[in-house]
């Protein structure tokens, strides 16, 4: 018997209805799309219980209390606390994506020297021999943390000299201090008694100071009414966010704003709205109105609606001294609702001094990345993330987000002395050193972070006084030891102080001030130091047009 | 005609053989677990005959799946026998601290949400009544593997018709469904799907 | 070479000339090359997914959903002349039917296999028939689109067996004769679920409540322009047929069907044509003046957008529906064959303009009261999709033509020889 | 219990920070932007849109409208439309649910939801290297070619529902579930809660006389609730003739 073609062909019919019948073309069916559901090449989230930490946020100086979802040793979501008593549960849009930033493809992972790949050891023997041979000056984008302590002993010791780099919020913060004689870290705006804020340029509403304060204030007293509790006038040349939900938005020129203050300073004094009798700008009140754009009687009105909704501050986006003056002239320094003193016992203010050239410059993470170091220094600079166009000669990996142990002193801008803890929550993928721990490395007679952290504690419990909002919130003095108290601040609690008994200083201003501000950056970026932006950034800039990416930052 | 039903009854009695016999075994890729590991032996001798005495259950309900190498470190710190799986586990995870990679049979992938604390708690399930008897196991099945959709063998069950399933055996969404019709519970595609 | 003139020539019918090999190749070369490329950017999009189109989250639909909508209208000649063929026994049309089930094969099968590519994830296709939304329009349409492909298939074989070689295995030729007989209850199915994928077609957007200017209010389940759909698919189905077959026979140089087959054709695309467009036209009426107001839109904000403007309404309704209709039922035009086809070619654009505007200008329209009006161009991949689809046609038409029987024997009819 | 989740959003208080975006994506990993990815191809499942009176120089405002799926309860477009059944309103909660593992990605809901809330999942997810370890683990990531979108944060209603489990209550605890962006929100212009309960403060605020709902007279009963007291925002919204031509957004 021969198998013949024909055989062939009834086989092969038999045989495709064998196979209906059996499972291989619907399972292959279903599994293949079983694998559409699961393509391999597609991420898969972590598997297992997570866990909550608390800790305070560390991209900017804010200090807002952050709640992390931790899954196993990585952060998995960034949400707000809303028993913070600052942010009241409140963040900026990055900070919730703020857990991706550690794998940033700009995340540095390793040593650099002059764009070469190099050891952390060979970074260290550059900077001993550096400081061996001349002064070493230390730049730091966060003064008054416990880094900044070693910083500052280090320099001491080895007669370099320290230096902080101010935010904006600070800066505007600088005349005061130089007219009084207190110190700007003990300044800050009380503008929960306030009734009206003025804001030359200072976004408010978008991340300036201490992201949610202002806004929740705003939010509560102001939003939508016509005749609100808090009015929010803001002086800007372009509709910003703030400027869009202001009470009031004032078009002027850009880079009027001392023009504008000298006029409405001219208005309160002539037509006598103001009891002090400060110094008379020399500016009249027609050339500020030809100068800002505005009408004489534009000007005049909202010097009448500054006066009449008092208390009454002005905030400027940056040190123009005009806003200062004004805030001075209005009665709002040292007064409720206006710039107050959030504590007594400090070092006085003074100004910097020039310093000799230095040998080499050690920047800190938290100095912005387009700080300009001094021309023939070596530069030593830490960063989690490069830039690009690096002109340092060495680059040494920082740790990320919430990768280091490190204390967040009072933000800039708050009306009260706040203190609080972030742990080194993350495990780092790398080896990175802080700027401090490598200093420690340098002389280890240097005190160590966590010990000036401990010793703060002490301080803060010594003084027996306000309260630590943690997972309760606590009067200090119920709190039974400097070891509880430090127990808490590592599990994310935050210490708010008392106002001072005596919060009395005066400005010494003898002329009218004609130095002129620094156009504003009136966007969230302003507080926003790193050189990166999360990747989920891209949701606001990218694939929508709510924002647009702020200049020199990267993707 | 008679030959050509003969000849067309060959070719389907050869693809029927194909398909239900050497398509399974070819789909499905075998692996053998990390370690050997005896569910009874634990029960018996170590007095852990709960399922949750390893298997726990969180305070906020979340199920912990297999207990990570850290509770095994509490009676294993050391080697408590000579088997090659106890020297396997000491020096390659305990002592190290690394998870033992389990192949987990009744894995469910990415998108399904399961929480054992509603079924356990709310409505009263046994382990046994979805894993079979997977706790007086005395030994561990060989693991087998999807080659395509990458899934555990137990998720679509041992029978390639599923006709014949059994608890543990056959975990798919129509599983679930019909559990579910059964005691009148409706939980919706977001009951269970993430 | 010389075998494959040799397979060339066998597969030709005995007694009828086609053009030489080499000539016939020729004139595949260019709709192969598109073909090539249809496929290559077809590829592109399988395996990159479909960020190789200009299609977005606003304009979801693109280019190929507009053809699908065009092809399905056109095909619409296969299941209609079968209905008027074994239906209504208007047996004079029967030369030109094997023309319309290739036709409609094409359009078909071309549709399918541009919305295979077409949707994000084609491995799961085949959900719709285990876990089928009975609510859904696309339900019915895919449901329709596949047995009525089969069905073609199914019509398409008789004829594919009636080639010369085909025609040597006798099984195949006990099979034709048995597929044969099932014709009229195929002709009376493919009617019956192309009535139904043509409508569903059009519920497609009628039934979009969020677009109030493809909503319609309808009867049952069905929104008007279920009934629109099938109305002008029925209309230019006809008028379709008769641009292929005049194409087809200014190419092949000879007269391929009768100039009676024409005019009954004309006549029966005009007259229905004539009932759609007075169709429409009330529907459009109610439309402005009750759906679209109820629900918050002034209508002829609709029309407020360049270059969508109310012009194209009245393009669509008056020179591409109202003229063809008079062209091609007027006994004076109906006669000419010139003023037939004109009409017809009007007939067919009229309708395409109909599925572009539900298609895109439904999708370009804002909703939204801070929405913008969206511009959308295809990418060379939808298009190279498009025209590769467009080129399959031709190709397997030209095949049809040249190795089946796909115009009967007529009396009158020329047998001379050229291009094909 | 009836319960039907909605969100009421104070357009007032609103400052179009973007929070509520960055944190709806980010707890339901969603993928950063492809390189290529536009305002028109990306994945914002939550959206802020800019709209201004239309006025330039300082008469314009301006208002930021968050746009997320509105969870219509009445024919709910995007519902009637799927092919099989990948999107149906979940009995229990009212939340339009979309299944992205059920989705063949016909986007044939994108044309039919008037909000534009449904996005396309148009290239391959993914993150820089490593980034995956951030990803939510209560969250499946979407493949490409699926239509994904606002699923009130399923991921926080199971976490809620599974410690009501174990501590043996049947109701979830209202303050465990809350979405990301009503949580995220700075200002509290996004409130969440059940709409069908009169003790929930959203019941009072969308019953309140400065509330409305977008395209309110399609009828499909949108669960998204907006406020304004500013009457061009509110002329804006109800597509006022006569302000709607003045109010064209640049």
């Amino acid at each position: 018997m021969k198998f013949t073609r024909r055989d062939l062909l009834i086989s092969t019919a038999g045989a495709a209805a064998g196979l209906v019948l059996s499972p291989v073309p619907w399972k292959l069916l279903s599994d293949a799309s079983i694998w559409t559901q699961n393509f391999p090449w597609i991420p898969q989230p972590a598997h297992g219980p997570v866990g909550t930490k608390y800790s305070t946020c560390t991209l900017c100086e804010g200090g807002c209390g952050i709640r992390v979802r931790m899954a196993g040793k990585c952060p998995v979501g960034v949400v707000g606390v809303s028993a913070h008593p600052l942010t009241k549960g409140a963040l900026c849009p990055l900070a919730f994506a703020a857990h991706q930033l550690n794998w940033h493809p700009r995340r540095l992972r390793e040593v650099r020297h002059d764009g070469r790949a190099a050891s952390w050891s060979e970074a260290l023997a550059a900077f001993r021999k550096a400081s061996s041979e001349g002064p070493i000056g230390i730049v730091d984008g966060r003064p008054g943390r416990a880094a900044s302590s070693v910083f500052e002993a280090f320099t001491q010791k080895q007669q370099g000299s320290y230096q902080a780099v101010l935010s904006a919020e600070s800066q505007a913060l600088a005349p005061y201090a130089d007219w009084s004689g207190v110190p700007v870290a003990s300044l800050g705006y009380d503008m929960e008694n306030a009734r009206t804020v003025v804001s030359f340029g200072a976004p408010l509403l978008d991340g300036w100071g201490i992201p949610g304060r202002f806004t929740h204030l705003w939010a509560d007293r102001a939003a939508g009414a016509s005749d609100p509790q808090l009015r929010l006038i803001q002086i800007e040349p372009a509709l910003s966010r703030t400027a869009a939900r202001a009470w009031q938005w004032v078009p002027i020129r850009g880079g009027s704003e001392t023009q504008l203050a000298a006029g409405l300073a001219r208005v309160l004094l002539e037509e006598r709205l103001v009891k002090s009798a400060g110094p008379m700008p020399h500016l009249t009140l027609d050339d500020a109105a030809a100068q800002t754009g505005l009408s004489a009687g534009g000007i005049r009105d909202l010097a009448r609606t500054m006066a009449e909704n008092r208390p009454v501050v002005a905030i400027a986006a940056d040190g123009n001294p005009a806003i200062a003056a004004l805030n001075d002239l209005l009665g709002a320094v040292a007064a409720p609702g206006g710039i107050v003193r959030i504590k007594e016992d400090t070092t006085p203010h003074v100004p910097d001094a020039a310093s000799s050239p230095l040998r080499a410059m050690l920047l800190d993470s938290t100095v912005p990345w387009e700080f300009a170091a001094q021309a023939d220094a070596e530069v030593f600079r830490f960063a989690a993330w490069d830039g690009g166009g690096n002109t340092a000669g060495w680059l040494l990996p920082a740790p990320g987000f919430l990768e280091e142990l490190t204390d967040v002193p009072t933000p800039p801008t708050s009306a009260r002395e706040t203190y609080s803890v972030a742990m080194n929550l993350a495990a780092p993928a790398t080896e990175v050193q802080s700027a401090a721990q490598f200093l420690l490395n340098v002389d280890a007679t240097l005190p160590a972070v966590d010990k000036v952290i401990h010793a703060r504690c002490e301080g803060i419990f010594r003084a027996r006084q306000g309260t630590v909002y943690g997972e309760q919130t606590l009067a200090l003095s119920k709190i039974d030891s400097a070891q509880h108290l430090e127990e808490q601040l590592r599990k994310g609690a935050v210490w708010m102080g008392d106002p001072p008994r005596d919060g009395r200083f005066r400005c010494e201003l003898k002329e009218w001030p004609t130095g002129v501000g620094v156009s504003p950056a009136a966007s969230w970026a302003t507080a926003w130091a790193l050189p990166v932006l999360p990747a989920l950034a891209t949701k606001l800039y990218q694939e929508s047009t709510l924002r647009e990416l702020p200049v020199g930052r990267q993707a | 005609m008679k030959r050509n039903l003969l000849i067309f009854g060959v070719g389907m009695a050869l693809a029927l053989v194909t398909g239900w016999a050497a398509f399974p075994h070819a789909l499905y890729v075998r692996r053998a677990q990390p370690l050997e590991f005896r569910h009874k032996t634990h029960a018996e001798k170590s007095g852990l005959a709960q399922c949750d005495s390893c298997h726990l259950l969180g305070t906020n309900g979340e199920f912990g799946g297999i207990a990570e190498v850290e509770s095994c470190a509490g009676c294993h710190a050391d080697k408590m026998g000579t088997s090659k799986a106890e020297a396997t586990l000491v020096d390659s995870y305990i002592k190290p601290s690394r998870e033992t990679p389990w192949l987990v049979y009744s894995r469910q992938p990415a998108n399904v949400w399961f929480s054992h604390a509603i079924h356990t708690r709310r409505a009263g399930l046994a382990c046994k009544d979805c894993h079979g008897s997977m706790g007086e196991s005395d030994q561990q099945r060989i693991y087998e593997q999807n080659r395509i959709s990458g899934y555990s063998r137990d998720i679509w069950g041992h029978s390639m018709s599923r006709l014949e399933r059994a608890p543990g055996d056959g975990m798919k969404m129509s599983d679930c469904e019909d559990c579910h019709h059964r005691r009148n519970v409706e939980v919706g595609c977001l009951g269970c799907h993430k | 070479m010389a075998d494959l003139l040799l397979i060339d020539r066998r597969l030709i019918a005995r007694g009828v000339t086609r053009s030489s090999t080499l000539r016939f190749m020729f004139w595949l070369v260019p709709w192969v090359a598109l073909v090539a490329l249809g496929v290559y950017a077809a590829a592109l999009c399988l395996y990159y997914g479909l960020n190789q189109t200009h299609m977005d989250n606003r304009f979801a639909f693109g280019m190929w959903i507009y053809l699908d909508l065009g092809m399905i209208a056109m095909g619409a000649g296969a299941f209609f002349t079968g209905f008027l063929v074994y239906i209504l026994k208007q047996e004079d049309l029967k030369p030109i039917l094997n023309s319309a089930v290739v036709v409609g094969l094409i359009c078909y099968s071309g549709a399918v296999a541009v919305l295979m590519v077409d949707v994000g994830q084609p491995l799961r296709a085949w959900f719709t028939f285990w876990h089928p939304n009975t609510h859904s329009m696309l339900t019915e349409v895919t449901f329709c689109i596949t047995c009525y492909l089969f069905v073609l298939i199914l019509e398409y074989l008789p004829v594919l067996l009636r080639n010369r070689q085909m025609r040597k295995v006798p099984s195949f030729l006990v099979f034709e004769y048995q597929l044969h007989k099932m014709v009229p209850v195929l002709a009376g199915l493919g009617a019956f679920l192309s009535f139904f994928h043509q409508g569903s077609l059009g519920g497609l957007y009628g039934v979009l409540r969020g677009r109030p200017f493809a909503f319609r209010q309808g009867f049952a389940i069905w929104p008007s322009t279920f009934f629109l759909f099938i109305l002008s698919a029925l209309a230019v189905g006809p008028s379709f047929l008769m641009l292929v077959t005049a194409t087809a026979e200014t190419l092949a140089g000879r007269r391929l069907a009768l100039p009676s087959v024409f005019r009954k054709l004309g006549f029966i695309s005009g007259v229905l044509l004539g009932i759609y467009v007075a169709a429409k036209a009330i529907d459009t009426l109610i439309w402005l003046n009750v759906t679209s107001r109820a629900v918050g839109f002034s209508p002829w904000d609709f029309y407020s957008y360049k270059p969508f403007g109310s012009a194209l309404l009245f393009l669509e309704i008056v020179p591409l529906g109202l003229l063809p209709a008079i062209l091609l039922t007027l006994p004076m035009t109906n006669k000419k064959r010139g003023w037939v086809l004109c009409g017809a070619a009007l007939a067919c654009s009229g309708v395409l303009l109909n599925r572009f505007i539900l298609t895109v200008q439904t999708l370009a329209l804002p909703t939204l009261p801070f929405d913008d009006f969206l511009q959308y161009i295809p990418s060379w991949q939808e298009v190279a999709t498009f025209t590769g689809v467009i080129a399959y046609g031709v190709i397997l038409y030209s095949l049809s033509y040249r190795y089946l029987p796909l115009f009967g024997q007529a009396k009158g009819v020329d047998k001379n020889v050229s291009v094909g | 219990m009836n319960v039907r989740y909605g969100f009421v959003i104070d357009l007032d208080r609103c400052t179009g920070c973007g929070a509520c975006m960055v944190a709806c994506a980010a707890e339901n990993n969603v993928p950063p932007a492809a390189p290529r990815a536009t305002p028109r191809t990306g994945l914002t499942p939550m959206l802020v849109r800019k709209v201004s009176n239309g006025m330039e120089g300082a008469a314009r405002r301006e208002a930021f409208f968050p746009i997320a799926c509105m969870h219509c309860g009445n024919e709910t477009p995007c519902v009637a439309v799927c092919p099989q059944q990948a999107v149906e309103v979940d009995k229990a909660t009212g939340i339009v649910v979309q299944m992205p593992q059920r989705c063949l990605g016909c986007r044939y809901c994108m044309t039919a939801c008037p909000y534009h809330a449904r996005y396309f999942n148009w290239w391959d997810p993914a993150w820089p290297a490593g980034m995956e370890k951030s990803l939510n683990p209560g969250v499946a990531v979407r493949m490409r070619g699926v239509v994904e979108k606002c699923n009130m944060c399923p991921a926080r209603l199971h976490s809620a529902k599974e410690k009501a489990a174990a501590a043996g209550k049947k109701e979830i605890d209202p303050a465990d579930y809350i979405p990301a962006c009503a949580k995220a929100c700075p200002t509290g212009a996004i409130t969440f809660g059940n709409l069908a309960d009169k003790n929930d403060s959203v019941f009072t605020a969308a019953h309140s006389s400065s509330a409305f709902r977008l395209l309110a007279r399609l009828g499909t009963e949108p669960k998204v609730y907006y406020k304004s007291q500013e009457p061009w925002v509110r002329a804006l919204a109800e597509r006022d003739s006569d302000h709607a031509t003045e109010a064209q957004h640049g």
